[in-house]
């Protein structure tokens, strides 16, 4: 147990894009990789570039929506729009409807807890017809409700449970939005930056397995 | 899909509430797990009974949670390749070739050609123990208890390959990042291809067992019907999805690895009930058995890793990247900041998102059904829970 | 009292025909001890040939083989804690079992395991045996209401459900074979001419009525014996709560079912009467189709010389045991902590060696062959319990009924009306001839 | 329903099928059992079981140069190095050694970031203690390599 607390309470890495250009990695080695691409990118400090995505679908969603598209881009081959909250659902119902994205793989997000807006949702969708990959991707502040797809794919059920579960960020409209992984009566949402890697909601365990804590 | 449940505290409270009389036995709600036989670790299960007959259920998850994700966040992309493992422990090779490819695909580096055949040959020995796991569990549920054992003993000559390959046999943290940590034992072809002629008649035998018996067949026929729409609207993945009639298998549409190297196909069901799962998952084995003597006679020669940094770093960037794991489609979203440390990685289980049509399957069947579509989902609850 | 003892020894008579009440006790208690003997085996033997069957090798560790596994396991159970749940209705708790294990055990009153050697030779025994034997479902629901508990409640019910629709597919069966005792008629389709058989109810009557007409029921009229008896080999396994019908104690989806509750030695009643129960109707299967205690080919292969040979099977079931045991004994590991197990392994070969030479002197052969033969067809019986148990997977609880209701019964209902049309042929045709002659 | 179908359904071809699979695996050939203290099964050379720390054969040195490369590479951090500078060789030593096995999931990084070969993955795979302390093993522990319980019966 001692030494746990060693490579555990490492501090919180920062966003990437708060980060200062970070050193090169020590090579990206592969020789085909873009390692000469060093010295002064602006935010991001080496590997490849999300280069911007154009297609039609975009141009389209860009005509429809102006500035909720903020950005559109192809990194490493994966396509991602990150679009503003208030038309997400709208978007993603487009996504179903319009472009055969008829197949939700992942809802899940990620904290930066630096940020303005510290949470960003993720949704992962799928097209057999295109046999296409897509995220779409929103910014949301913290206690900003995020509207529930649950109508669109039911799949979302238990991601956006969990997600409320690790993170604590409410879907409207979801029909029974509770903790899933953890028990009912849990305090802390466990993958928000801010939770320690062994912290634990002790009254909990005190009260409910009759022990101390649970480390 | 919840709606006939609000909290798990209502339940009770109706159930031994003191209003309604005596013998009153509108509903029943019985609760299988997490000490139950056949629920295949801890899942709990609320079922609602008229008679034996199923009203709803709700799935009561999370007593294996081990914060996979969380843990992830605190150890260099390296260190965490073991812990992968111990999500599908069964499927533990599976899970570790997603992670490595997935932090590959960050780095934009690639695995060497001798390394991703070894990496195929493995995946699919483990889709076959998967499998086969399945298999003797899900009979047993169904109440044969001898396919277990039979499965178990052949499934035992995958892991000695496994044990022999890289020292371990369930949690076999087989590949790194860049490629194979192992070169292939001596006489590794040979046991591949020995297991490959061993296995074939097994599974023979083990259809002789079930696929015609009768009682097998009525267990399993139309029980747990779930349609195309269906299955892709709940987000199934895997042999539940292809029983359902959809011809997609992520080796096919995407292919990772070398799998465009091979010539399969993908068995696909009608129904998509439960004899259909099973059909698809005995055929998925031989085709897998196809894949391995391919792979075994092509394997090329050269360095199994690929030229990795000592400390890896990825350059600050997003990746979602799935494989079709024995159990459905297994993704993992790794967001790096530029550190050693992944900032997030969000592993997409299939047996998690599989779990969720429980409700939509077994409503209006029999409690001896339930059982059966739990063992016909094939979950591990490691993955479930993470 | 040598005398006495040789004198009813000599005699025809069962100890209840006679009414010679020392000798139903001594026979109830040799039927007690031996039913209690048989289920020891059968555990054992269950888990040997389950195992084996399951590529694995059983219980290896106590004693030679695990021979002596029982009787640790019977001791494990005894000496356990005994666990009453605290909402559970206490009464109805203790009696279950009881019940349950004391039905099973007043069947067997009425098993002829040969000519004299039954307690009783009641004129109604097969119904005495089929009523006493449906009581045993009463301690199983009993169980599980008693519990007071999801799983057994659910499992008391499916078994009462179970056991009452088989109890019927099974009586239609036992009916036919019951009509095949009237006719006179000798051979397999020989019915007999002004119905004159016997026609009784009597176990020891059927197997004389067997003996009378050179056939065991099983051949009789083909294939309508065959069918009735197919009938009460299926129910009888749904009746026994055996795979693949045993849904009252489904453990993958009950957890234990009617008995979850139960532990030690409680438990240890439901699981003896259980074993009982199947010696007990596997009894009622051989006695009704399988000719009973006769030997096989009693019309065939007769004379005395045949008789002198058939008996001594049992002396060399006995030495051929024995010889197993021995081979098993020389293949045993050459291992240090394995001695002890090695000569208990030689030991028991030559008790069953001896016993088997037992058996070859005269008197007591002829006494015993009987038993023998009863034996040894009860004990294939058992051997495709366990067979059953070992590959097939479990019915759901619409389809048992299914099959109890719309195939079971059906069937038993047209092999029944077959079966009496055909025994009542002769008369048929005299009255069809009555009819045309007047017409 | 054809008749090939309907008489195979009718005598149960389906179940005897079964039926004589089961009954084919009653030989005793076909166990599979391994009775385990008395045979022990084969490990592979690659076994992952017992850390174990390397000796110099000849001298009976550890191999160990005190470089903490495993402790950095364990996932779990359940390797503790001690060192010290030898004043006369003025090489770092090895003083202390702990590895806490109770958490040790095997995964074998550790033997892949030493860079002498000292430490080791054995193939002891009898792992079983009578306390948690138990599981944590010094230095003199992992030199001396795994002691092997024989049972006498």
């Amino acid at each position: 147990m001692p030494d746990d607390a060693k490579g555990n309470d490492q501090p919180v890495s920062p966003a990437p894009s708060a980060k200062p250009a970070a050193e090169k990695p020590a090579a990206p080695s592969a020789p085909g990789a873009p390692a000469a691409a060093k010295p002064p990118m602006p935010a991001k400090p080496a590997g490849p570039v999300p280069e911007p995505w154009d297609a039609e679908m975009v141009r389209a969603l860009k005509q429809r929506y102006g500035s909720g598209i903020k950005e559109a881009s192809v990194y490493l081959g994966q396509k991602y729009v990150v679009v503003d909250s208030s038309i997400v659902l709208d978007i993603l119902r487009g996504m179903r409807d319009d472009h055969q994205f008829d197949y939700c793989v992942d809802v899940t997000a990620v904290h930066y807890p630096k940020r303005e807006q510290p949470f960003d949702l993720i949704w992962i969708l799928y097209s057999f017809h295109k046999n296409e990959r897509i995220r779409v991707k929103t910014l949301l502040a913290d206690g900003q409700p995020a509207p529930s797809v649950f109508e669109l794919w039911p799949t979302t059920d238990w991601l956006e449970r969990e997600c409320f579960d690790m993170f604590g960020i409410k879907f409207e409209g979801h029909p029974d939005l509770k903790r899933i992984l953890l028990p009912d009566e849990w305090k802390g949402h466990p993958l928000r930056k801010e939770y320690g890697i062994i912290q634990q909601d002790n009254e909990w365990v005190n009260i409910n397995l009759g022990i101390e804590s649970g480390q | 899909m919840t709606d006939v449940t609000k909290s798990t505290t209502s339940f009770y409270e109706e159930d031994t509430g003191k209003t309604g009389t005596f013998l009153d036995a509108n509903e029943l709600i019985l609760n299988m797990g997490p000490q139950h036989p056949s629920t295949h670790g801890v899942l709990r299960v609320i079922l609602k009974l008229d008679g034996e007959k199923v009203l709803g259920t709700e799935c009561i998850i999370g007593y294996l949670h081990r914060g996979v994700e969380k843990i992830a966040e605190n150890r260099t992309y390296t260190m965490f390749n073991p812990y992968v493992d111990r999500m599908d422990y069964v499927a533990a090779v599976s899970n570790g070739l997603g992670y490595c490819e997935a932090v590959e695909k960050l780095l934009n580096i690639e695995a060497p050609p001798r390394a991703n055949y070894i990496r195929v040959i493995l995946t699919e020995l483990n889709r076959i123990a998967s499998h086969q796991l399945w298999l003797g569990t899900h009979a047993l549920d169904i109440g044969a208890i001898t396919p277990l054992f039979y499965t178990f003993r052949d499934r035992e000559e995958i892991l000695k390959i496994y044990e022999k390959f890289c020292g371990a046999r369930l949690t076999t943290h087989a590949f790194r990042i860049g490629g194979c940590s192992y070169e292939t034992y001596d006489g590794f072809e040979d046991n591949v291809k020995k297991f490959v002629k061993f296995v074939t008649p097994k599974i023979d035998e083990y259809e002789e067992l079930l696929t015609t018996n009768r009682i097998w067949v009525e267990r399993t026929k139309g029980v747990g019907i779930l349609s195309g729409p269906d299955a892709i609207a709940l987000g199934v993945t895997g042999p539940v999805l292809r029983a359902a009639g959809v011809k997609w298998d992520l080796r096919k549409a995407q292919p990772y690895a070398c799998y465009k190297e091979f010539d399969f196909e993908i068995p696909i069901g009608e129904n998509g009930d439960t004899y259909d799962r099973y059909l698809v998952r005995i055929a998925e084995m031989r085709q897998s058995l196809r894949i391995i003597s391919q792979a075994v006679e092509k394997i090329p020669d050269g360095p199994i890793m690929a030229k990795v940094p000592k400390v890896i770093k990825p350059p600050v960037g997003e990746i979602y990247h799935s494989i079709e794991a024995p159990k459905g489609e297994l993704g993992y979203f790794i967001v790096s900041d530029g550190s050693t440390q992944p900032y997030r990685v969000r592993v997409r289980p299939p047996s998690f998102v599989n779990l969720q049509a429980l409700d939509k399957m077994v409503r209006g069947m029999l409690v001896a059904d339930v059982v059966a579509v739990i063992g016909t989902l094939d979950i591990v609850l490691g993955e479930v829970d993470r | 009292m040598l005398e006495y003892i040789t004198n009813y020894l000599n005699s025809n008579l069962t100890p209840g025909q006679a009414g010679n009440i020392f000798w139903a006790v001594v026979y109830i208690l040799l039927i007690f001890a031996g039913v209690s003997a048989a289920v020891i085996l059968m555990n054992w033997g269950e888990r040997k040939a389950l195992a084996h069957m399951q590529v694995r090798l059983g219980p290896m560790r106590v004693g030679p083989h695990g021979l002596l596994q029982p009787f640790a396991d019977a001791l494990k159970l005894l000496l356990k804690e005994d666990i009453a749940p605290s909402e559970a209705d206490k009464m109805v708790f203790w009696v279950a079992p009881l019940i349950v294990v004391v039905t099973a055990f007043t069947t067997f009153i009425v098993v002829p395991f040969g000519q004299t050697h039954a307690v009783t030779d009641m004129n109604i025994g097969i119904l005495f045996m089929l009523g006493v034997s449906s009581l045993g479902v009463l301690g199983i629901v009993t169980a599980g209401w008693a519990s007071n508990s999801h799983f057994p409640l659910m499992g008391g019910l499916r078994s009462s459900a179970q056991m009452v629709s088989y109890e019927i597919a099974m009586g239609l069966a036992v009916i036919s074979a019951v009509l095949m005792t009237s006719f006179s008629g000798v051979g397999p389709f020989g019915v007999g001419g002004e119905g004159t058989g016997s026609g009784t109810l009597s176990m020891i009557g059927i197997v004389q009525a067997q003996q009378a007409q050179h056939v065991w029921f099983v051949f009789k009229l083909f294939p309508l014996g065959l069918i009735a008896f197919g009938i009460f080999a299926i129910a009888m396994v749904a009746e026994t709560n055996r795979a693949p019908f045993d849904l009252p104690e489904a453990e993958s989806e009950l957890v234990a079912g009617f008995h979850t509750e139960y532990s030690g030695f409680r438990w240890s009643l439901f699981f003896l009467a259980e074993y009982a129960a199947m010696v007990a109707v596997s009894s009622i299967a051989v006695t009704l189709w399988l000719g009973g205690w006769l030997r096989p080919f009693t019309y065939w292969l007769s004379g005395s010389g045949w008789d002198t040979a058939f008996s001594l099977f049992p002396g060399l079931t006995f030495l051929v045991l024995a010889g197993f045991t021995f081979f098993n004994t020389v293949r045993m590991p050459k291992h240090p902590a394995l001695k002890i197990q090695t000569v208990g392994l030689g030991v028991f070969g030559a008790i069953l060696g001896v016993v088997g030479l037992l058996l070859f002197v005269p008197g007591v052969r002829e006494r015993i062959q009987d038993i023998y033969w009863f034996s040894i067809k009860v004990a294939v019986f058992m051997y495709l319990y366990i067979w059953y148990r070992g590959t097939f997977p479990r019915y759901r609880f619409d389809q048992l009924m299914k099959l109890g209701w719309k195939v079971l019964l059906p069937v038993g209902f047209g092999v029944l009306i077959a079966t009496g049309l055909i025994g009542l042929s002769d008369q048929l045709l005299e009255w069809v001839k009555g009819v045309m002659h007047w017409a | 329903m054809g008749v090939a179908p309907l008489l195979r359904k009718v005598f149960m071809v389906d179940l005897l099928k079964g039926l004589s699979v089961t009954f084919r695996y009653q030989h005793p050939s076909q166990v599979c059992t391994e009775q385990y203290p008395l045979e022990r099964p084969q490990i592979a050379e690659r076994y992952r079981g017992l850390p174990r720390l390397n000796v110099n054969p000849e001298t009976g040195e550890t191999l160990c140069i005190a470089c903490n490369l495993c402790a950095s590479a364990c996932p779990e951090h359940l390797i503790v190095v001690e060192s010290e500078r030898n004043p006369v060789t003025k090489r770092k030593e090895m003083k202390r050694f702990t590895l806490d096995v109770s958490r040790c999931m095997f995964c074998g990084l550790c033997e892949e970031a030493c860079s002498t070969d000292c430490l080791e993955l054995s193939q002891d795979y009898e792992l079983a203690q009578y306390s948690r302390d138990g599981l944590i093993f010094d230095r003199a522990r992992l030199e001396s390599g795994p002691e092997n319980t024989v049972y006498s019966r």
